[in-house]
């Protein structure tokens, strides 16, 4: 049998991540939670999720940063807006999960190999480079940077699509991608602490940084 | 407190709804900005438009009128009488040139302490982007201007005087 | 008279959901509505793009709203539920934070477009219940869907969090749409249960129990057919049939788009309305087999 | 320094600290300093405390010793302490109005952050004051008597105890109800708690005695519509509603109910919550007070559409026999009583519990509400306290309660009900001793704040009661395949936050335990009657602390949930709020303040464009004279009709022209 200490010390908290994240547009609701679990009762997914919604939300009020970056809670939020609706609270639990996916792809720090985040840089890259996404290659890529064999067992589904002309042989892209490439990079510009609050990191060219 | 300058505003607010939100505010420990000056009246009814008039004349950069909300009127109907006169008032206050964002009429109920905060903050914010009102010192430039004109004509009358024995005679130019 | 929208099709009507755009332009064209795809329209900027910067996607969207509003017809359609969504939440923000709006109204000045928050964004189940009428839709009906029981399925995104159209917690609209018909509805009470989305294809095992939960409370329920609003909750419910299988068991059900029952009562052809681009066929109709085979 | 000094205006001029309220963000000692300087000023204080005795005794003193004419104290509202330091003005033998008040707490201190401008606001405002207060003039207060008969709106648990102390003392009381009966929603419950008294058997007698009492006058079956008049002398009108039935004929004896041309009950019962069934004539249940049948015409034979029809074979008049207690021809009639002082209690009405869809109320029969559960419960209720679904048969084995329905939720109401924790417990033990099910309670927190509340809760811990701390989401009638249990069930899901799980639990029977909200009507009564609301829609006391049962209006009292959700012990201690119109009435008149409005007859030049601003019809036009004229005792203290006049001839005492002149000059002058 193998004991850890779940005890927590102070220094463990990362102290203001909490105010960090309740200062991101959609999220300043956080701190009124009164921790009735009603997202997580509502949840769908929260059946599989190591944190519960709502001990995610105790979580980050009480800074404990690398706890919630590091659960697979954010990823398997799969953006019903179930909780956000029932919140007695109001808190758009969902724009938290999002805000907290966000820090999690940009620090770096979520489980390797986990699909879900790289779907989403994957995603990320091909609108950047292409304006559109094309769903089968997308699944592809993800597939060959995770679990290439996950791929291969997929490939009943992927014949099926082909034969249902459901799987385009072409990338779709758009005719002026500049266009994109030039509010993206004033976006980036803009930096993001101009947006928040003065101590926030910047957080563009995510798609450069970690690809 | 910074030197900047700083709005200077009046308001009139009723002993029933605003007045109480306004204490409300308080006892809730709301914070808004200073820049208010309340005079409590029994009804916004008793809100004389020369009220208004008289503050901007004597310095005030806007006027907040609070009132009970339309059929809440501790006295019936005397925030409809003072809706009236704010309209009236408003368009005259126009007329001069002065901008509406100076006069601001709300209703307040005295549970809406919130309400206080949030119009106050607003009116501050929008009178300190207009900038001050300066009537007093307007006042004194037209005296200035005045006494100037004055002095201008009283000197070309002198000037004029040794050969105007047929001139007619002329009204002082004093006003 | 020929009512004329801007229509914002989405990557996956052109993938993977194409049966979507088949039957949704020959059943607005019957009703006598014309769609006008968006030239040059790019990603809404969907929930995974939304993980990595939902600024970004914000920006993303509001091309799309700038071009519409360009476009000069009043509204813009958006069939695929995330794209919806999306658009609706960019328009939501606009209004709502200054410190987005200075961001997207920069990114949008930069490339000479503007968008004043003019052209609202509707799903075509909100324009067919409230613009075009369930009167004449009833009146276009050639081969009325007599005695097919239909699970109506919303899914989340069109009406979480913004119900904008319908009742959050039991929508209506679609029941309605499927009566007028003349489908069967069956009381579906999972109607507005998340499907598993993008879980799906990336984490197996949450995703499909998700999709396995609603085909099996569909089949309990009696229906022939679960009717969908959005190419992801479709491909999820119909193409991992196999996967679900091999974990669960078999819950063989066939999901189909709104879209595409509307059109069969209209008489269109099976092809016409992509509906050979499903996983699980449907049952011919005894009623409609005739008029069906061969166009 | 010059400053201009008049014999007769001698300001002394005090700041407070109020502890630290004031002195932490006011810079006290300099607002003292600066006032110094002002014209009139010959003394400038700060005080740690002026609304205490040392404080009060201070301006007393300094009357006497420099002279005072004038006294300006700037403290907190004045809606909290003018009325103290006007008695210190006076006792110190000057006119109390020759006083005013500035507000530098609730309006300065307690909402500003910056020192310097707090302080630089003081200052104005002070500067105001002494301006103002050279102004002011001498003034009576005005007395007006009190009518010594009392009128208490709303005949539950709370109206009842209130009219009943006020009758004790000797003093006529108008008791009004719209329902049929008094009892309220207290006669509906079966047990209270945490003593699980029998309610009736606690209610009854009270009701009883107040039908009988003397000294009151039971209106049922009828509702306040119109209050006229003036402070402690108002005129209301009461509208009876016709119930077809000669009250003071009616014996009680229900022969027309056992003679209905109905045989058989069919028509969902009110007070058992629609869950039994009544015939168009009868009594709302056995104790109602007064013991008078009601005829319903939208159920009885002999109407249609409210119209009488006279299709009826009418036996329940046979049976009636010589008593001729049933009228059919009754009709709407309008009541008009004196009274001087009102007791508001007009409760409150439950969540309506299909506004929260996600539980199924309305939706799936086994869900019910607390309230219809307390009528399952009692044994007198419509299944004789059998506790059964809905289909009137079937006991249920497993019962889960959901707390805070419509509770602590910004989207319904954003307030605790602070009764539905305790009278879940109360349910769950109920339910527990009449079926022996398994019981589940969810709840967010679990508040238990009163005598002998927390004791009750371990009582039902130690009795087997399932505690969950979690709000339910959602109450669902699907069943996951694997899960037998679930089969036929409805199944709530929950986060069991405290074990840490997601949990799907199957249940035969859910009780939502909904809470109080403001009757429906509640806006009307507040306009009648001027009083003021809190933004959740319960009427507001004139302060939350020090006047809890006073309302902005002298003679008009609140007692019960009209104020605010309370518990049975609650309502009831605050409805001893009926004491202080007692007082009221014993004293015998009411001060008022010498607001009022008269007329310059030298400057009035009789244009008549006053009169139809005064909403009392105080101003009325002298012909002979040529001029206005206001009654005084009409006057009300608006200002109207000053604002309104062209010619400047109408003043205000205490609110005069001049004075607020000087009030804006003040505000305005430092810089």
């Amino acid at each position: 049998m193998k004991l850890t200490r779940t005890i927590k010390y102070e220094a463990d908290r990362v102290k203001g991540f909490g105010d960090e994240v309740r200062s991101v547009p959609g999220c300043e609701q956080l701190q009124s939670c009164i921790q009735c679990g009603t997202c997580s009762g509502v949840c769908p997914l929260s059946i599989y999720m190591d944190y519960s919604p709502r001990h995610v939300m105790a979580l980050v009020r009480s800074d404990f940063k690398n706890e919630v970056l590091k659960s697979h809670t954010i990823w398997l939020c799969a953006s019903c807006y179930h909780c956000t609706v029932e919140c007695p609270r109001q808190i758009r639990i969902t724009d938290i999960m999002y805000e907290l996916k966000q820090r999690a792809i940009q620090e770096g720090i979520y489980p390797r190999h986990f699909t879900i985040p790289v779907l989403a840089k994957e995603f990320y890259k091909m609108v950047y480079r292409y304006g559109r996404v094309t769903e089968n290659v997308l699944a592809a890529t993800m597939f060959l940077k995770t679990n290439p064999m996950e791929a291969v067992k997929m490939w009943r589904l992927g014949l099926g699509l082909l034969l249902r002309g459901r799987f385009p042989l072409v990338l779709e892209k758009i005719k002026r991608r500049d266009e994109l490439d030039r509010m993206m990079k004033v976006v980036d510009k803009m930096h993001i602490d101009q947006l928040h609050d003065d101590q926030k990191k910047p957080r563009h060219a995510v798609a450069g940084g970690h690809a | 407190m910074s030197n900047e300058w700083q709005p200077r505003i009046v308001a009139f607010f009723c002993n029933w709804c605003t007045y109480t939100a306004a204490d409300l505010a308080g006892v809730s420990r709301l914070k808004y900005a200073s820049n208010t000056r309340v005079i409590r009246l029994m009804c916004s009814g008793r809100v004389d438009p020369q009220f208004i008039l008289d503050a901007l004349a004597k310095g005030a950069d806007a006027v907040l009128i609070g009132g009970c909300h339309p059929f809440d009127c501790h006295y019936a109907e005397g925030n409809y009488k003072c809706l009236r006169r704010f309209q009236l008032l408003k368009r005259m206050l126009a007329d001069m040139g002065i901008e509406p964002e100076r006069l601001r009429l709300e209703w307040i109920s005295a549970a809406e302490g919130e309400k206080v905060k949030r119009v106050i903050n607003e009116m501050t914010a929008a009178v300190r982007a207009l900038g001050p009102l300066g009537i007093p010192q307007k006042f004194a430039e037209w005296d200035k201007e005045m006494e100037q004109f004055t002095a201008h004509v009283q000197a070309a009358e002198a000037l004029k005087a040794p050969c105007a024995e047929h001139a007619p005679t002329q009204e002082p130019a004093h006003v | 008279m020929t009512t004329k929208y801007s229509y914002f099709p989405g990557c996956s009507l052109k993938g993977i959901g194409r049966a979507y755009e088949e039957s949704l332009l020959p059943v607005f064209r019957a009703l006598d509505v014309e769609l006008e795809e968006l030239e040059d329209w790019n990603c809404c900027g969907a929930t995974a793009y939304m993980a990595v910067d939902e600024v970004k996607a914000c920006v993303l969207a509001s091309r799309n709203l700038a071009m519409a509003e360009k476009l000069g017809h009043k509204e813009l359609l958006a069939p695929c539920s995330a794209c919806y969504l999306v658009l609706n939440k960019t328009k939501h923000y606009l209004e709502d934070s200054p410190s987005v709006r200075g961001v997207i109204q920069k990114a949008l000045a930069e490339v000479d477009m503007t968008y004043s928050g003019n052209t609202p964004v509707r799903h075509p189940l909100d324009v067919m219940i409230n613009n075009v009428g369930l009167d004449a839709i009833k009146k276009r009906v050639v081969r009325p869907l007599t005695g097919l029981k239909v699970a109506p399925y919303y899914g989340c995104q069109i009406v979480r969090p913004y119900a904008t159209f319908d009742d959050q917690h039991d929508p209506q609209t679609m029941d309605r749409l499927m009566e007028a018909i003349g489908c069967t509805v069956v009381h579906y009470p999972l109607k507005t249960r998340c499907c598993g989305a993008s879980l799906t294809g990336t984490l197996p095992e949450p995703g499909l129990l998700c999709s396995k939960i609603l085909l099996e409370e569909a089949l309990k329920r009696g229906a022939d057919v679960i009717a969908t609003v959005c190419p992801l909750c479709q491909f999820n419910l119909d193409g991992y049939h196999h996967n679900i299988k091999k974990r669960w068991g078999d819950f063989r059900i066939p999901t189909v788009y709104f879209t595409q029952l509307m059109g069969l009562a209209f008489g269109l052809g099976e092809r016409e309305l992509g509906l050979h681009r499903g996983f699980i066929p449907m049952k011919p109709l005894p009623a409609l087999a005739p008029a069906a085979v061969g166009t | 320094m010059d400053k201009p000094t008049n014999q007769n205006i001698r300001i002394g001029f005090y700041v407070c600290h109020c502890g630290s309220n004031i002195a932490a963000m006011v810079d006290c000692p300099a607002v003292a300093k600066y006032v110094e300087t002002l014209p009139h000023v010959v003394l400038s204080r700060d005080y740690k405390y002026m609304c205490s005795d040392p404080g009060q005794e201070l301006i007393q003193k300094d009357i006497a010793e420099h002279k005072l004419t004038r006294v300006v104290v700037a403290s907190c509202s004045p809606l909290l302490h003018e009325h103290t330091f006007r008695g210190a003005v006076e006792a110190g033998g000057l006119n109390p109005f020759f006083f005013h008040m500035v507000n530098i707490r609730e309006h300065d201190s307690w909402v500003h952050t910056d020192k310097a401008e707090a302080t630089t606001k003081a200052k104005e405002l002070a500067h105001a004051a002494i301006m103002r207060v050279a102004m002011h003039k001498a003034l009576e207060v005005k007395r007006v008597p009190v009518h010594p008969d009392a009128l208490v709106i709303g005949g539950g648990i709370a109206g009842i105890h209130a009219a009943m102390t006020l009758a004790n003392a000797g003093k006529k009381v108008f008791l009004v109800e719209r329902e049929p009966s008094i009892g309220g929603h207290m006669a509906k419950f079966d047990k209270t708690f945490p003593t699980l008294d029998c309610a009736a058997c606690i209610l009854t007698p009270k009701m009883s005695e107040a039908g009988s009492h003397p000294n009151i006058t039971l209106l049922s079956y009828s509702e306040v519509t119109k209050l006229d008049g003036y402070v402690g002398n108002y005129t209301v009108t009461v509208k009876r509603k016709p119930r077809y039935i000669i009250e003071d004929k009616c014996t009680g004896c229900q022969e027309c109910v056992a003679n209905c041309v109905y045989k058989e009950a069919k028509f969902p019962d009110e007070f058992n919550e629609g869950l039994g069934k009544r015939k168009p004539v009868y009594i709302p249940f056995p104790q109602a007070t007064p013991q008078v049948v009601v005829i319903d015409p939208k159920t009885c034979l002999n109407f249609r559409n409210g119209e009488l029809t006279g299709k009826c074979k009418k036996s329940c008049v046979t049976a009636c026999g010589e008593k001729q207690a049933i009228d059919f021809n009754q009709k709407e009639t309008f009541l008009e009583l004196k009274v001087g002082t009102v007791i508001v209690t007009t409760g409150f009405k439950a969540f309506d519990a299909k506004r929260m869809p996600q539980y199924g109320y309305g939706k799936f029969p086994n869900v019910f509400t607390a309230l219809e559960i307390e009528r399952l419960v009692n044994s007198s209720g419509p299944t004789g306290g059998h506790v059964v679904l809905r289909d009137g048969k079937t006991e249920p084995k497993s019962i889960g309660i959901i707390h805070c329905v419509g509770s602590r939720d910004k989207k319904t109401n954003r307030w605790c009900s602070r009764v539905c924790c305790m009278y879940s417990l109360k349910l769950a033990h109920l339910l527990k001793e009449h079926t022996g099910a398994e019981i589940y309670n969810f709840y967010i927190d679990m508040r238990t704040p009163g005598k002998g509340y927390e004791e009750f809760y371990d009582k039902l811990l130690e009795e087997g009661v399932h505690f969950i701390r979690g709000r339910v989401g959602e109450v669902t009638d699907w069943a996951m395949s694997k899960e037998e249990m679930e089969k036929g069930k409805l199944v709530i899901r929950v986060e069991d936050t405290l074990a840490g799980y997601v949990r799907r639990i199957p249940f035969d029977m859910v009780v939502l335990a909904t809470g109080l909200e403001p009757q429906e009507d509640a806006q009307s009564i507040r306009r009648m009657l001027n009083m003021s609301c809190g933004t959740e829609g319960f009427f507001l006391e004139r302060h939350p602390k020090l006047a809890p049962v006073s309302t902005f209006t002298e003679g008009i009292f609140l007692a019960g949930c009209c104020q605010g959700p309370r518990d049975i012990p609650d309502s009831v201690a605050q409805a001893g709020a009926a004491a202080e119109a007692l007082v009221l009435i014993d004293k015998g008149y009411i001060e008022q303040e010498p607001n009022t409005a008269y007329i310059l007859d030298d400057e009035c030049c009789g244009c008549k464009s006053c009169i139809p601003l005064c909403p009392y019809t105080a101003i009325t036009f002298d012909a002979a004279k040529k001029k206005a004229v206001i009654n005084e005792a009409l006057c009300k203290g608006c200002g109207t009709c000053v604002a309104g006049c062209p010619s400047g001839s109408i003043v205000q005492n205490l609110f005069d022209d001049e004075e607020i002149f000087s009030e804006i000059e003040g505000v305005l002058a430092h810089e």
